[in-house]
């Protein structure tokens, strides 16, 4: 990206070109980060609504789209309130590296070919790397309030996001193993448009690790089956009792921006990110230089938001789990699994290496009869009861 | 074994989970838009028997203060005052002063709707039906005294309705 | 409007800003998950499908201190009454207090009974009171609006 | 069949409901331990205090799982000495039941785990359930007039 | 050597897991517990001194405040209460009443119980469902008898209204509506994995402890216990209409886990269900209310009844001396004995699993307190 920029300026030195490009990568992204939470709340709050047969918040603009911002600007002007005894500085300190830990992964996202912050060739450890400065945020934040629940809050997050964090890399590893490379520009390269040649379907192994990525990156973001460090209904509000107003709104927009980078991640590592068909390329290509691109950005978006729906809604469903289950799944299901398949893609690797494309086919068969299952049993949930959910008033 | 049971069981019930709550997205909530988003006002929507806050028909009460006795917390005051006919001109109910009969004016009847507890033992003993549920339920104010129901002003007081011996 | 200008008191500009803020703060009100006796069950009903305050943007919070609404929902002992003050004393400074029911109101049917606190207003300033016992949820998200009025017209940023 | 067994408990059945076996306060704990080993009363379903002015009268309904029956056993204790022996080493429910009766009535019960008050707050004087209870003016602070 | 500290929580009267005002003062090492000691009182409302002041009739609004969700039952078991010392009896139709009311109110009851345990375990769409039907149970009571939450509905001697004209196929228009949600919610919640994992083998409480503590209901059925009011001391109709009891047989671990309690009382629910539709038939016609003098003055005697409310038997010990107004009422309530068992099952669990437990016994503070 920063070789086309240069050609564009010839006169300025490429020192100040990259300095140029790193302020605006940083002022968008943060901005991105920070308006996307609000919208995703709302949305959240409507799907919930629906789950629960009532309306969202529908009162507070057209449809309640300004939901968040009335939100935001409320917090913003909450009273500053910190705990007498608490650790002062460490309390301050604490909503940043949560805040800054999600948004430094938004760097190495692929949206397009062209539309990355930094093609690092380390993007994958970099962003491990980076969701790993969550966890010094929580345990900060849950020591540094001095409150008993809080504590059993950060305690409980510290233990939750590193034990999830080796089957989330192991199950990266099958990824690299795959397409050779950290960069994810190369490894969404490596995969072709066609959900065939997606790496989830490539082999049997490689869609067990899709599985585990999925379930330990939902752990990692702390959302619902795993939602235990801020257990709402054990420890008071969890790490984030004594927050309020926009410290409390950091934690928040941590949580959402989360959300997508797993959908994104999950999207561009296994689902093949902005591959868009050979046939809609040269139609878009023939029209002008940034079609193509947006046509990218779209499928790219695309891709993310089927799984940030997915985890919503997991949200209002799943009960929670207890500590030493939360462990057990990770320790005594996920991580065995992580290495089998990696073993399992290696060894395939050898034995087919270009792929067996009957396995694909399988695989790709297999995916399409589960959604096609889940969707007839939803029509057939509804047609159990009835639709009598909407019994309005007997009277 | 049961290792490879539990990932199945699990696997399969949240599935079932997902489902339901798919299922409920095409389902019409059931709020009903409370303030001015509704088919009809709700005070018509509430049934016949619906207890919101009380109501005194000062036509037909006859000061007979049982309703005062029968509520646990006294929550209803009423003060009857004994008046010789004086020649001011007769009271609102404008019927004769009939001679020199003291005549019995209700001079206050008070419910206290912050103190109530909408239990209904007032309105059984009520000879003539006039103290009576409405269906009103929406009264929040900023100052406790507006909860003070009054049904007779200050200055006028009201004759008791003498029920006709018929 | 430049003859407009000299009547208008010159913070027309506040008045705007203050609007607004006003109604960021009256849309989201967040009220803290406080039920003690039969009026909480009707703050639940209020909070599910039928009467749903989600669409006022009123979220139940578990925590004093990320709530601005306190809605004392049911009755309040003596024993109870030093726990809710010290609630109270937790929570960031725009705050408000609805007393729902006729014992928030003024100790309601429980006048005669020695444990009881009579009415809430002994212990803290209430903005709403709510009738009923217990208030329907309609009830409830009548004295909710009035709140919201109430908001609406405060001068925050002079206060 | 209990009157053969305890010469000391008298039986009163007055004419309308169930009748109830007078005990004295010291015996009770020999009584209900062997209603609950021989008699199988395994349960103490409730445990009442009675202030009558010039006694107190404690009452313990015990009812049996096994044969479906209840029993009432009744204790008169005077005034100015109000402790009698606890139950709640032969059936645990007793607990909390004899603390809400010293609680409320003040009646004092003798090794007892843990006898504090359980529905007044700790500072509380007096005991609301006796006939001659005067409700306190102010309570820390909040005056107990509306 | 690493030297562990305990840590003393209070779960304080302001807690999402508490239901309502109960306070733990909790001893623990990290996650799990050694010591829970429940400490309550918080909505200690006075009954039985206010039941001495106010005398019969008026005393009966406050019976809807001993435990306001299921406030039918309590109407129920005062007025039997009353009646058995006074010698009244209620007319036929009006018995047919109160089982209806308070088997309905037995399901909106259990409605709360299991909605607020799938919310303790961190599954919030449940509870909105359970809500969400109560509501529809709450219209009924409201066409019945005018209030959602505090009828006042039951006199002594009788009803203070008759059923209206459409009560009853709303009623059964309801039941239908219900069943199968009753299923939904199980095939939601009550299968699901990890809501099983977190209730088996949590909080076991033997046969003979749930006796030695005076467990009632469905607590005291939970451990194995087959014992229910209705069945085993009948009262009002209920030897007219058949219903069998669930009880704890085990299904997900030991007998007597949070998870027995809980499908015990699903399964109630589908009782009350069985019990509505049979009572709806057999009501004869007839007047709601028997001669009853404007004061009652029951004689000098004492009467202890039990009725078998939605939280295990509510006893009333009702002592009269003549005049109108009660010497000494008191109210044995499922809640408290539950309260005390706490204490004795707590060491050993962990956080989670208290909350679990505390609600998995259903108790609720004004039932503890009074």
């Amino acid at each position: 990206m920063i070789q086309q920029l240069s050609l564009l300026f010839p006169m300025l030195p490429m020192w100040l070109v990259q300095a140029i490009w790193c302020g605006v990568v940083a002022v968008l992204l943060l901005t991105f980060f920070s308006l996307f939470a609000g919208p995703v709340s709302w949305l959240e709050r409507r799907i919930a609504g629906r789950i629960m047969s009532r309306i969202g918040p529908n009162r507070v603009g057209p449809q309640g789209i300004i939901q968040w911002l009335a939100d935001g600007v409320k917090n913003f002007l909450k009273e500053d309130l910190i705990p007498r005894d608490a650790d002062k500085i460490l309390f301050r300190f604490a909503p940043y590296p949560v805040f800054l830990g999600v948004t430094l992964t938004l760097v190495t996202l692929p949206f397009s070919s062209l539309l990355i912050g930094a093609d690092l060739n380390v993007g994958l450890l970099y962003i491990v790397g980076a969701w790993g400065l969550v966890v010094i945020g929580l345990i900060a934040a849950g020591w540094s309030s001095n409150n008993k629940w809080t504590l059993l809050g950060g305690m409980r997050s510290a233990a939750q996001m590193i034990s999830y964090e080796i089957p989330l890399v192991l199950s990266l590893l099958v990824v690299v193993l795959m397409s050779g490379s950290l960069s994810l520009q190369t490894i969404i390269s490596s995969q072709g448009a066609s959900p065939v040649e997606w790496f989830i379907f490539s082999n049997p192994f490689a869609f067990i690790a899709f599985v585990i990525f999925m379930i330990s990156a939902v752990a990692e973001g702390n959302r619902t089956p795993f939602d235990l460090p801020e257990a709402e209904s054990e420890l008071v509000a969890g790490y984030n009792t004594e927050y309020s107003g926009m410290r409390f709104l950091f934690f928040f927009f941590a949580e959402w921006g989360n959300l997508y980078v797993i959908g994104a991640l999950a999207a561009s590592l296994f689902l093949g990110g902005w591959q868009i068909p050979a046939g809609w390329r040269n139609f878009a290509s023939a029209q002008g230089p940034i079609l193509p691109h947006v046509f990218e950005v779209l499928m790219f978006q695309l891709k993310t938001w089927i799984w940030v729906l997915l985890i919503i809604q997991l949200r209002w469903t799943l009960p929670r789990l207890r500590v030493d289950q939360l462990m057990k799944v990770s320790w005594k299901y996920l991580t065995p699994f992580a290495f089998v398949s990696i073993v399992g893609t290696g060894l395939w690797m050898v034995v087919f290496p270009e792929g067996w494309l009957f396995m694909k086919y399988l695989l790709l068969f297999s995916m399409l009869a589960v959604i096609g299952y889940f969707v007839w049993r939803a029509i057939w949930q509804l047609r159990f009861t009835k639709s009598k959910a909407d019994f309005k008033l007997i009277v | 074994m049961d290792y490879f049971k539990n990932i199945f069981e699990s696997a399969a019930t949240v599935f079932e989970g997902l489902t339901i709550t798919a299922s409920h997205m095409f389902r019409k909530p059931i709020t009903i838009q409370y303030p001015d988003r509704t088919l009809s006002p709700v005070i018509e929507m509430l049934p016949s028997r619906y207890r919101g806050f009380l109501e005194v028909d000062m036509k037909i009460c006859t000061g007979c203060t049982l309703c005062m006795q029968a509520c646990p917390i006294q929550c209803i005051n009423i003060e009857i005052a004994k008046k010789t006919p004086s020649p001011q001109p007769s009271p609102s109910r404008g019927e004769g002063d009939g001679g020199g009969v003291p005549m019995r004016l209700i001079t206050k009847f008070n419910i206290d709707i912050a103190l109530c507890m909408f239990c209904g033992l007032c309105t059984e003993p009520c000879p003539t039906g006039a103290i009576r549920f409405s269906k009103r339920f929406e009264n929040a104010t900023e100052d406790i005294n507006k909860l003070m129901f009054k049904f007779v002003e200050e200055g006028k007081p009201v004759a008791p309705y003498k029920k006709s011996s018929g | 409007m430049l003859t407009l200008y000299k009547q208008l008191p010159n913070f027309i500009l506040t008045t705007k800003l203050d609007e607004l803020l006003n109604w960021c703060r009256k849309s989201s009100v967040w009220y803290m998950l406080f039920a003690t006796a039969c009026c909480g069950i009707e703050l639940m009903q209020t909070g599910g499908p039928r009467c749903d305050w989600d669409r006022f943007g009123a979220v139940p919070r578990s925590t004093p201190r990320q709530s601005d609404l306190m809605i004392i929902a049911g009755t309040i002992s003596y024993k109870m009454a030093v726990c809710t003050r010290r609630l109270y004393d937790q929570m960031p400074d725009p705050k408000y207090v609805i007393a729902m029911g006729s014992c928030a109101n003024c100790g309601g049917l429980f006048k005669h009974s020695y444990s009881v606190l009579k009415g809430i207003d002994k212990v803290m300033p209430v903005d709403i009171y709510v009738p009923g016992c217990p208030p329907r949820p309609e009830a409830l998200t009548d004295g909710l609006l009035k709140l919201q009025e109430k908001m609406q017209k405060e001068k925050f940023l002079r206060s | 069949m209990i009157k053969e067994k305890f010469t000391f408990a008298e039986e009163v059945k007055p004419q309308a409901g169930g009748g109830w076996y007078l005990v004295p306060a010291d015996k009770i704990v020999e009584v209900c331990k062997t209603l609950r080993d021989d008699y199988k009363f395994d349960c103490l379903s409730c445990l009442t205090g009675i202030d009558l002015v010039d006694y107190f009268e404690v009452v313990y309904h015990l009812f049996s799982y096994s044969e479906k029956k209840p029993l009432v056993l009744k204790v008169k204790l005077e005034k100015q000495s109000s402790t009698m022996p606890s139950v709640s080493a032969i059936w645990p429910s007793a607990n909390w039941m004899e603390r809400e009766v010293f609680d409320l009535l003040g009646i004092k019960f003798e090794n007892h785990p843990d006898l504090r008050r359980i529905m007044l707050p700790e500072d509380w004087a007096g005991h609301p359930l006796q006939k001659s209870y005067k409700e306190p003016e102010e309570y820390c602070g909040m005056s107990t007039k509306r | 050597m690493i030297r562990t500290e305990e840590m003393t929580i209070s779960m304080g009267p302001q807690h999402p897991a508490t239901h309502g005002v109960l306070r733990f003062i909790v001893k623990t090492d990290g996650e799990v517990l050694h010591e829970v000691k429940p400490d309550v009182g918080y909505l200690h409302r006075s009954m039985e001194k206010i039941a001495e002041k106010v005398g019969y009739i008026s005393f009966q609004p406050y019976t809807d405040r001993i435990d306001y969700v299921c406030a039918m039952t309590c109407n129920h078991a005062y007025a039997m209460a009353v009646e058995k010392a006074a010698g009244i009896s209620a007319p036929e139709r009006a018995e047919y009443l109160r089982v209806i009311a308070s088997e309905l109110n037995r399901i909106s009851s259990h409605l709360i119980m299991a909605g607020v345990m799938a919310m303790d375990i961190g599954a919030f769409t449940p509870f909105i469902h359970a809500i969400r039907e109560r509501e529809t149970v709450n219209d009924l009571f409201e066409m019945l008898c005018g209030a959602r939450l505090t009828y006042n509905y039951v006199r002594i001697g009788g009803v203070s209204f008759d059923a209206p004209a459409n009560f009853k196929e709303k009623c059964v228009e309801f039941l239908n509506h219900f069943e199968p949600i009753i299923d939904e919610f199980n095939r939601l919640i009550s299968f699901n994995k990890i809501y099983v994992e977190r209730l088996a083998n949590v909080g076991v409480v033997s046969r003979e402890d749930a006796i030695a503590y005076n467990l009632v209901g469905p607590n005291l059925r939970g451990s194995g216990v087959r014992f229910d009011v209705r069945k085993d001391i009948p009262y009002s109709i209920y030897p007219k209409i058949d219903f069998n009891v669930p009880v704890g047989i085990g299904e997900a671990g030991k007998v007597g886990d949070c998870y027995d309690r809980y499908m015990i009382r699903i399964r109630e629910m589908k009782e009350s269900c069985k019990i509505v539709r049979q009572a709806l038939e057999q009501m004869p016609e007839g007047e709601i209310m028997a001669k009853v003098p404007r004061k009652i003055k029951p004689p000098v005697t004492e009467v202890y009844s039990r009725c078998e409310s939605a939280r295990g038997d509510m006893g009333f010990y009702l002592v009269s001396d003549g005049t109108d107004k009660p010497y000494r009422l008191k109210i044995r309530t499922g809640s408290f004995s539950a309260m005390s068992i706490v204490e004795k099952i707590a060491p050993g669990l962990m956080i989670a699993d208290l909350v679990a437990f505390i609600s998995s016994l259903d108790v609720v503070a004004p039932e503890v307190d009074r």
